[in-house]
């Protein structure tokens, strides 16, 4: 089971800072765990943003970058100043 | 050095415990950032924060090693809050202490930028009609470019 | 909103009775001034201060009259003190509270530039070997004049 | 009977921060004053200098400006800075 994060306006979409979720097999990278999430959960394009950025175990990594099904993965959106 | 909390606390106290740790400074400065009691939507109910640690320790450690290669500081404090918070609650604490003024008043104003714009927190604004995640400002985006020279 | 004192102060005092003066405000910096326990001169064992009431107050108060005209500022604190002082005593306090940081910052800064050059106070610094009157460092004229323009 | 303040070193040279002392009929303003006081008191051109701002009445005033019996006087050198 992977830990995935959803910070920000992505809490508020999906309802829950995070979730506990086994990773397809064909899920190998965060730009298909992106992709996977975005429709499944009803994202509807937000986890798809080039603002928003992803995190595995506490690194912020660049797409596509190997994920597993022992990881934390964090979606970023753009932090919030004021 | 660096703390973060989901418990609200009082700058007083934060400021007795810097100017504890900063015996022989000749010089103190402190920023408290509260909440507004007003924003561009109407009056705020209620702001909320997210921090993701350790990230977001590790990036204000980073903004406080640069601020401390940059100027001489004899201690330097941040307090950051997370979670709901009230109009007039404090949310952001930092000090610095410093032998002269100068190297103290930058170093607060440089760790603020920082802060302000791009320390991971996410914030989210509650009015009585809506409820609004908030994105930086230009303005400290400008800020925050004076030090970059 | 000014004092000029030959009592101590605690600067944690000085801050919780600030805030409660600027309730509303988005951001409050504060500037505390300590005694520093040594010179160029060697360790330093007492500080003595001079002022000359209503002139000092009087020149003090311009200042942050010049402050609010320049600054919106939601509220301005200045203590001062006078007589003789140990190391590590404050000398100086300054806080701002403003609706936004840079005015608070610049404000506390260019009072805090004021009073360390043209406030009327005079200031002997008694070391074991000696006992000196203190003149103004280029440094703090140099300061000053990041104002003129 | 004036009142004379000595602030900073002066007030070193002369001992005291302040004296009261009745003014010759002779001395007419600061300036006559300065001279008077520095030679009387043993300040040996300490209060001659141009830096040594003067005050009457809480007021700071150029020389020479005019002084009675009854004023107070204020003898200020540079303040201090640091």
């Amino acid at each position: 089971m992977a830990t995935i994060l959803y910070f920000g306006k992505l809490s508020s979409i999906f309802g829950e800072l995070s979730e506990h979720t086994p990773i397809p097999v064909k899920i190998v990278d965060t730009k298909s765990l992106r992709e996977w999430l975005d429709q499944s959960r009803g994202f509807d394009g937000a986890l798809l943003h080039k603002s928003v950025r992803v995190a595995v175990n506490s690194e912020i990594v660049d797409d596509p970058f190997p994920v597993s099904d022992t990881d934390e993965i964090a979606f970023m959106p753009p932090v919030g100043g004021g | 050095m660096i703390r973060i909390t989901d418990h609200p606390f009082q700058i007083a106290d934060a400021v007795a415990e810097f100017e504890r740790q900063s015996a022989g400074a000749g010089a103190i400065v402190t920023f408290s950032g509260l909440v507004r009691p007003q924003s561009a939507e109407g009056d705020v109910q209620t702001l909320h924060l997210q921090a993701y640690s350790p990230i977001t320790e590790n990036g204000i450690q980073q903004a406080v090693d640069a601020a401390q290669e940059k100027w001489s500081l004899s201690a330097v404090r941040v307090i950051h809050r997370i979670g709901d918070m009230a109009p007039g609650d404090p949310i952001v604490f930092v000090a610095t202490a410093a032998p002269h003024r100068r190297a103290a008043f930058e170093a607060a104003d440089f760790l603020m930028d920082y802060l302000k714009t791009e320390a991971i927190f996410w914030k989210k604004e509650i009015t009585a009609s809506e409820s609004r995640w908030i994105e930086p400002r230009a303005e400290d985006y400008r800020d925050r470019t004076r030090w970059n020279q």
